[in-house]
């Protein structure tokens, strides 16, 4: 459906996407309430082919980034285009959303209906979207097929709780491509995996992006998977980008201090230097009312960090730090300093 | 669908087989019944004896008769009642529970209304006050006992049907573009089968109990014969204070035997529901046999055929 | 603080609905047999009386509904239930005289078989597997036998047959009620048997419900860390059962309804003073104003029972008190 | 620290047991020695093995590493040694040997066997010699009590003479040890993060200055960042109080950062043992191989690796030979037919199970397998006791 385009075109766009979630605060009579930003000024691409990584901790806004993506959660602000085409985000998702921008969820056990076959979680896709009733059978099997699920007679009637995690996670890809998309977002794709089955997903995922171009989004919490995988890489914190560049640039040269610390908190029996890690009791991800989230943790932090939120600064061919440490670079106009491509989306889109 | 498969426990069995003979009662008891239950053709307050199984009223009627016909309208009021509080606690706990927000809030207040007053204090009021003609009908009055007792059913589904809105599998169904309405019925309510079977079972019961109750203090219709109009006649002639155990015991203990029964299957269902109440694997023959204790205590793993230890001269205590 | 407001808006609620549904209810019914009822008692009963009941009914004389509802409204609000049709008292003083002799039962009996069934179950958790799991198919035969019928049994096996316990009425004939030796022990002995069978009818739910929890709970990796810290037997228990009577607690508001339907027809049984048994001559006697005054102050009593028991789930679980929960 | 600990040895034989008064060196040298030890789930024809003749020795003072996947058997283990394991789970032989030695004279040694020690027995050496820290705190901490009282009911249990105020000041001393706050004793766990909570499991482990702790993937529901800070947390607080310490995982790239010797199991079965470091430069078993492959690593070249094809065995199957070999890309004719035992690598003083490795293989080891390694100069000598 897509014709192949020369410059990399985002499929999946995104620009300054935030969520805010008001919560009530406990204990109070008066329902006081709290503004948590899961998601703060998030705009990437997702191109064709590639792999972008989002690398994150818990409550660093990643799952909800995604669910914002795949338009099961609506942003509080921002805007999505989809091959170009902005999307009303007010409006309700339709089928054709659907078809286009699939997510395959973290807990395969718990995405599979414990009380359907692996058959109803294929057919029931290509049915919604427009597949014969006489063609399903045989799709379903091609769809197992292209997930290395051989033979498929040996899945399509069995219960989910009779396979095995690596297994289940095929399938749940398999039922994302049912729908024959163009973007798909992995949300920890491989955390609930054994680690000897991870990899197999991993090089899936990868045979997804350089043999039919799909865009894929990889979120993680783990960086090495990042690096074995990605064509950009995104990190995370609090609910923002702190730092992103093209390859995998930020994980051999990290440049924002909480990158560094999360290199090097990752076991590594190699043995390599490691940096100085934040002193003390561990903080919450509690973010500080104004100034740079990371700065209570930041061994680096001067009453600057504290005070004032640092914007997005280049330090490198598409790569950025939203850290004052690199207030001498010039800062970009959004953290989406990739600006060869997108003018070249732009300059399609019109 | 494999969604609900009861454990083949004798509880279950046992329960399963009281319920059946309970409902076959229900269908044959009348064509069964050896003589008219209202018929006073026969002497007043005989014991049991051959001709008279459970003996005669103080008006000369067959008890055995009137026990016989009384399961069909008991069970039908108890049926009735059940199916409908079910029904009504599908229909609203599930949509407050799937449709969350202003529906919820609205829907979980009524329910939590009803439950908060009293059942029967209700139900007599609202009985007090109805025609005798209606009284004497099975339906309504089950209709009006399952109005009050739908609720907990409600309140229990609506907490099911909320933690399944929650699970992956619907948010992956979400994703492919699955409807609503298709959510409701091919993902979530397959799940929600052995709550609601679980939930029927207590309609039932909570049903029969107060049919008869009602009946017992003379609220429906006295021409009706069930349980609890026998239990009726028998309190209003003191026979329990005479002596006549034949008389108001043999409907007691049929109530008493349908309500266990359901209890034993709702066990079952229990069991299937919280994996945590099925005995661990090991049945008491087996754990004989291999000379392990008969209960398996917490902090205490068994040790099956105790090897001498090799080599050391180390303490060899027979373990528990 | 927010739970306990929220249930207090509930309970406050439902007494509404209580009162609402009372006045609403003998209008529905085909033929309005309130006034059927005032028709047949002209002549009986003095038109002063007649007024009154009408008055209890917010039915004055040409009013419209909602200045009927205001008027029923109005005369609750003063504590006036109107005029019992049989006993020609008002129901207010009726009721001042049974309601104590039915909250001293059913609370006497409500707690005992709360604590004998939590205690019970839990024990029957912890040594699940052990002999006394055949106790389970006892205790849920005695759970499905009516109250009324277990409680007629018993007065025929312990009252009239052994004689082992006073029965009919709440105290001996031969004492003066007052705050006496020989009455207070008058009244317990007669108050026993109706209590033990209250208390055989649903101290099975308790032990069942709480013996489900235990299990559930033993199998929480907090009671293996007890064991696993060595600590004696008793004090594992414990520590299973403090969280699992939490879900008995919380039950505990919603099954003293059903405790107090059953209850009041024990009181029959035993002929005991209570409004149970106040309630069925009433019925018999179509006193719609005493039906309704009973109705009235039950629902009122139950859901006060309500909130002790909420308030004792509040203390005993810290989760709730900073959650928002419910 | 342990001013009031009485005498093991003289209680235990108070109560009819016979300790081994002239302690041997294996027992001075190792904390816990477990022979042959096999665990069931259920007997019948549903049975599952999930642990079979597992060996294996913890040394003093160091840390073993257990690394497997889900399904290998490394959680059954230790819960059946500590006799914890839930039904229908079953020793089914074997034994288990915590060797407790009096806080007086350290020499002296009293051998306790957990496989057939009364309730009674194990009661006395539960926490007080091993203690335990569970995956997830949150589970693992009674939800409606203050973090206090946890401390203090084991400090009441197992140290009668410590006063009240006394045993509130030694867990505010145990919290300061993980960089925890004194004011965290009055909190309820819910009310902590979970990095927070996991510390306060780790400071109620060693409340009672245990010889052995076993900790059961301590860290896998945590972030990487708080990870790094417990693990260089405990790593410290082993070398200052000298601890011995199992660590459970399934993240082997940590464990040979962390453990002394490691232990890698696969279906229920210990497929290969060695120094932490040895292990990781020169794998010897195909599994151990394949899973230290399946790390993508943080430097170097980007490379394509694969994993391990298929998945991991049903263990209620009944299964011929090696359990690894429909996985294994070395699989012989007789690793489907016969299953190699445990075996010592030469004199190299580790073991490895796997018929690539015996003495008369005529098969040559392949490549990947037959890595050369230095011998690293880490604390513990390879742990071979026998």
């Amino acid at each position: 459906m897509m014709t192949d385009v020369v410059a990399p075109v985002a499929r999946l766009s995104a620009r300054g996407l935030t969520r805010h979630f008001t919560t009530r605060v406990p204990g109070r009579i008066l329902a006081a309430k709290r503004v948590t930003r899961a998601v703060e000024d998030v705009s990437l691409d997702l191109v064709a082919g590639r792999v972008t990584a989002v690398v994150g901790e818990s409550g660093s806004g990643k799952s909800v980034l995604a669910r914002m993506l795949a338009r099961i959660v609506t942003p509080t602000s921002g805007e999505l285009f989809l091959e170009g085409n902005a999307i009303a985000l007010r409006a309700r998702r339709t089928l054709d959303y659907a078809a286009q921008v699939q997510l395959v969820l973290q807990d395969p056990f718990a995405s599979m209906n414990p009380v359907h076959p692996v058959r109803h979680s294929l057919e029931r896709p290509l049915l919604i979207h427009g597949a014969h009733k006489a063609e399903v059978d045989e799709l379903a099997r091609s769809v197992l097929a292209r997930v290395a699920l051989d033979p498929p007679d040996r899945f399509l009637d069995r219960y989910p709780h009779e396979l095995s995690g690596g297994q289940l996670q095929r399938v749940s890809i398999a039922r994302a491509l049912c729908v024959q998309p163009s973007v798909l977002l992995a949300d920890e794709p491989i955390s609930m995996l054994d680690v000897s089955v991870r990899l197999g997903i991993l090089n899936l995922l990868k045979g997804l992006a350089d043999h039919e171009r799909l865009a894929i989004l990889y979120i993680t919490h783990d960086i090495a998977s990042a690096r074995y995988l990605a064509d950009e890489t995104i990190v995370m914190y609090a609910g923002q980008v702190v730092e992103r560049s093209p390859g995998t640039v930020l994980i051999d040269e990290p440049a924002h201090p909480y990158t560094q610390l999360l290199i090097a908190s990752v076991p590594d029996p190699s043995g390599a230097a490691r940096v100085d890690r934040g002193a003390g009791e561990s903080r919450p991800f509690v973010r500080a009312e104004e100034g740079c989230a990371f700065a209570l943790r930041c061994p680096h932090a001067t009453s600057r960090c504290r005070h004032e939120c640092p914007p997005a600064f280049v330090i490198g061919e598409g790569h950025v730090s939203r850290c004052w440490l690199h207030a001498d670079q010039a800062p970009a106009s959004s953290d989406l300093a990739t600006p060869g491509r997108q003018r070249e989306g732009e300059a399609t889109k019109t | 669908m494999k969604t609900l498969r009861l454990p083949r426990s004798p509880k279950v069995l046992l329960g399963l087989g009281i319920v059946g003979f309970f409902i076959i009662m229900t269908v044959v008891g009348p064509w069964l019944a050896p003589d008219n239950p209202s018929s006073t053709a026969f002497p007043a307050l005989l014991g049991p004896s051959a001709h008279h199984w459970l003996g005669t009223t103080s008006l000369g009627q067959d008890i055995f008769s009137q026990l016989l016909v009384g399961a069909r309208a008991t069970m039908v009021v108890a049926l009735v009642a059940g199916l409908v509080a079910t029904l009504l606690s599908m229909v609203i706990g599930v949509s407050a529970g799937y449709l969350g927000g202003v529906s919820d809030d609205g829907l979980s207040l009524l329910s939590n209304v009803f439950l908060a007053i009293p059942g029967l204090p209700l139900l007599i009021v609202i009985d007090s006050y109805l025609p005798v003609t209606s009284r004497s009908n099975e339906f309504v009055i089950g209709l009006i006992i399952s109005l009050t007792g739908w609720a907990w059913g409600a309140r229990v589904l609506r907490a099911q049907t909320m933690s399944l809105r929650n699970r992956d599998f619907v948010e992956a169904a979400r994703i492919i573009g699955e409807s609503r309405r298709r959510i409701m019925f091919t993902e979530i309510a397959p799940n929600l089968l052995p709550v609601l079977a679980s939930s029927l079972l207590f309609t039932v019961l909570y049903s029969i109990g107060a049919y008869v109750t009602l009946a017992y203090i003379g609220l429906t219709s006295t021409a009706v014969w069930n349980w609890g109009t026998m239990l009726y006649w028998a309190q209003a002639n003191n026979a329990p204070l005479s002596n006549e155990w034949y008389w108001f015991v043999p409907p007691g203990t049929c109530i008493a035997l349908v309500g266990t029964g359901l209890a034993l299957l709702n066990f079952g269902i229990d069991e299937f529901i919280n994996p945590r109440l099925r005995a661990g694997g090991l049945s008491s023959r087996q754990r004989r046999s291999l000379g392990l204790p008969r209960r398996t205590r917490l902090g205490l793993t068994p040790v099956l055929r105790p090897r001498a230890p090799r080599g050391a001269p180390r303490r060899n205590v027979v373990s528990s | 603080m927010r739970m306990i407001l929220r249930r207090i808006g509930l309970y406050a609620l439902t007494a509404w609905v209580a009162v609402t549904v009372n006045f609403v209810l003998p209008r529905l019914m085909p033929g309005n047999p309130v006034q059927t009822l005032i028709g047949k008692l002209t002549g009986q009963v003095t038109p002063n009386e007649i007024r009154a009941i009408r008055l209890s009914f917010g039915m004055g004389f040409h009013e419209g509904l909602l200045a009927q509802y205001g008027t029923y409204l109005n005369q609750l609000a003063h504590g006036n239930l109107g005029i019992s049709i049989t006993l020609g008292a008002p129901v207010s003083s009726i009721l001042r005289e049974s309601v104590p002799w039915t909250v001293g039962l059913i609370g006497v009996s409500t707690v005992l078989s709360f604590l004998i069934g939590t205690f019970s179950g839990a024990i029957l958790g912890w040594t699940r597997g052990s002999r006394f799991d055949s106790l389970i198919p006892t205790a849920t035969f005695f759970q499905a036998i009516p109250y009324f019928f277990l409680g007629t049994v018993m007065l025929l096996i312990f009252g009239s047959n052994l004689h082992w316990f006073p029965v009919l009425g709440a105290y001996s004939a031969n004492v003066t009620p007052g705050w006496n030796w020989a009455f207070v022990g008058s009244v317990i002995r007669y108050g026993e048997l109706p209590v033990i069978s209250i208390v055989l009818s649903s101290v099975a739910g308790w032990m069942l419900g709480m013996r489900n929890m235990m299990i559930t709970m033993i199998g929480e990796d907090f009671v293996l860390m007890a064991v696993a810290k060595g600590l004696p037997r008793r004090k594992v228990i414990w520590h299973a059962a403090r969280s699992a009577v939490l879900p008995s607690i919380a039950n505990l508001s919603l099954a003293i309804g059903l405790v107090v339907s059953g209850a009041l027809l024990v009181e029959l049984v035993f002929n005991y003073p209570g409004v149970g048994d106040l309630l069925l001559q009433a019925v018999l006697n179509e006193d719609y104003p005493l039906i309704q005054g009973i109705f009235l102050v039950i629902t009122f009593t139950v859901l006060a029972a309500n909130l002790l028991a909420d308030l004792v789930y509040l203390g005993l679980d810290p989760r709730t008190r900073s959650e928002a929960a419910v | 620290m342990s001013t009031s600990r009485v005498d093991v040895g003289d209680r235990l034989e108070r109560h009819g047991a016979t300790p081994a008064r002239e302690s041997t060196p294996s027992a001075r040298a190792f904390v816990l020695e477990v022979s042959d030890l096999s665990v069931h789930y259920g007997v019948d024809a549903n049975m599952v093995r999930a642990v079979h003749d597992v060996t294996l020795n913890v040394r003093r003072s160091t840390v073993l590493g257990v690394a497997g996947e889900s399904g290998s058997g490394k959680s059954t283990l230790v819960y059946a040694l500590t006799r914890l394991l839930r039904a229908p789970g079953v020793i089914s032989g074997g034994q288990a040997i915590l060797n407790v030695s009096s806080p007086d004279d350290p020499t002296q040694v009293t051998p306790v066997n957990l496989t057939t020690a009364s309730e009674r027995e194990l009661r006395r050496v539960r926490w007080s010699h091993v203690s335990i820290v569970l995956q997830s705190a949150l589970n693992a901490l009674n939800p409606v009590r203050r973090i206090g009282r946890e401390f203090d009911e084991v400090l009441r249990t197992h140290r009668r003479s410590l006063s009240r105020s006394d045993r509130r000041r030694r867990a505010a001393e145990l919290l300061a040890l993980v960089g925890l706050e004194p004011d965290r004793l009055d909190r309820f766990p819910h009310e902590l993060s979970g990095g927070q909570r996991q510390r306060t499991m780790i400071a109620l482990a060693l409340a009672l200055d245990p010889e052995l702790v076993v900790m059961d993937e301590p860290t896998t529901a945590l972030d990487v960042v708080t990870q790094r800070e417990i693990i260089t947390e405990l790593a410290e607080l082993r070398s200052r109080f000298g601890f011995a310490m199992i660590f459970i995982t399934h993240d082997l790239s940590l464990l040979v950062e962390l453990a002394d010797e490691i232990v890698v199991m696969y279906a229920g079965s210990i497929v290969e043992r060695a120094n932490a470091g040895e292990l990781y430069a020169a794998p010897r078993h195909p599994y151990t191989l394949g899973l230290l492959e399946s790390f993508p690593p943080l430097h170097g070249e980007r490379r394509e690796l694969t994993g391990i094809a298929g998945s991991p065995p049903d263990l209620a199957a009944e299964s011929v030979g090696c359990s690894f070999a429909p996985r294994c890309p070395f699989a012989m004719d007789r690793c489907r037919a016969e299953s190699p035992p445990l075996a010592p690598l030469g004199d190299t003083g580790r073991s490895v199970a796997c018929w690539l490795h015996t003495e008369h293989s005529v098969v040559p080891v392949p490549a990947p397998l037959a890595r050369r390694w230095t011998v690293p100069s880490g604390p513990a000598a390879p742990g071979v006791s026998r």
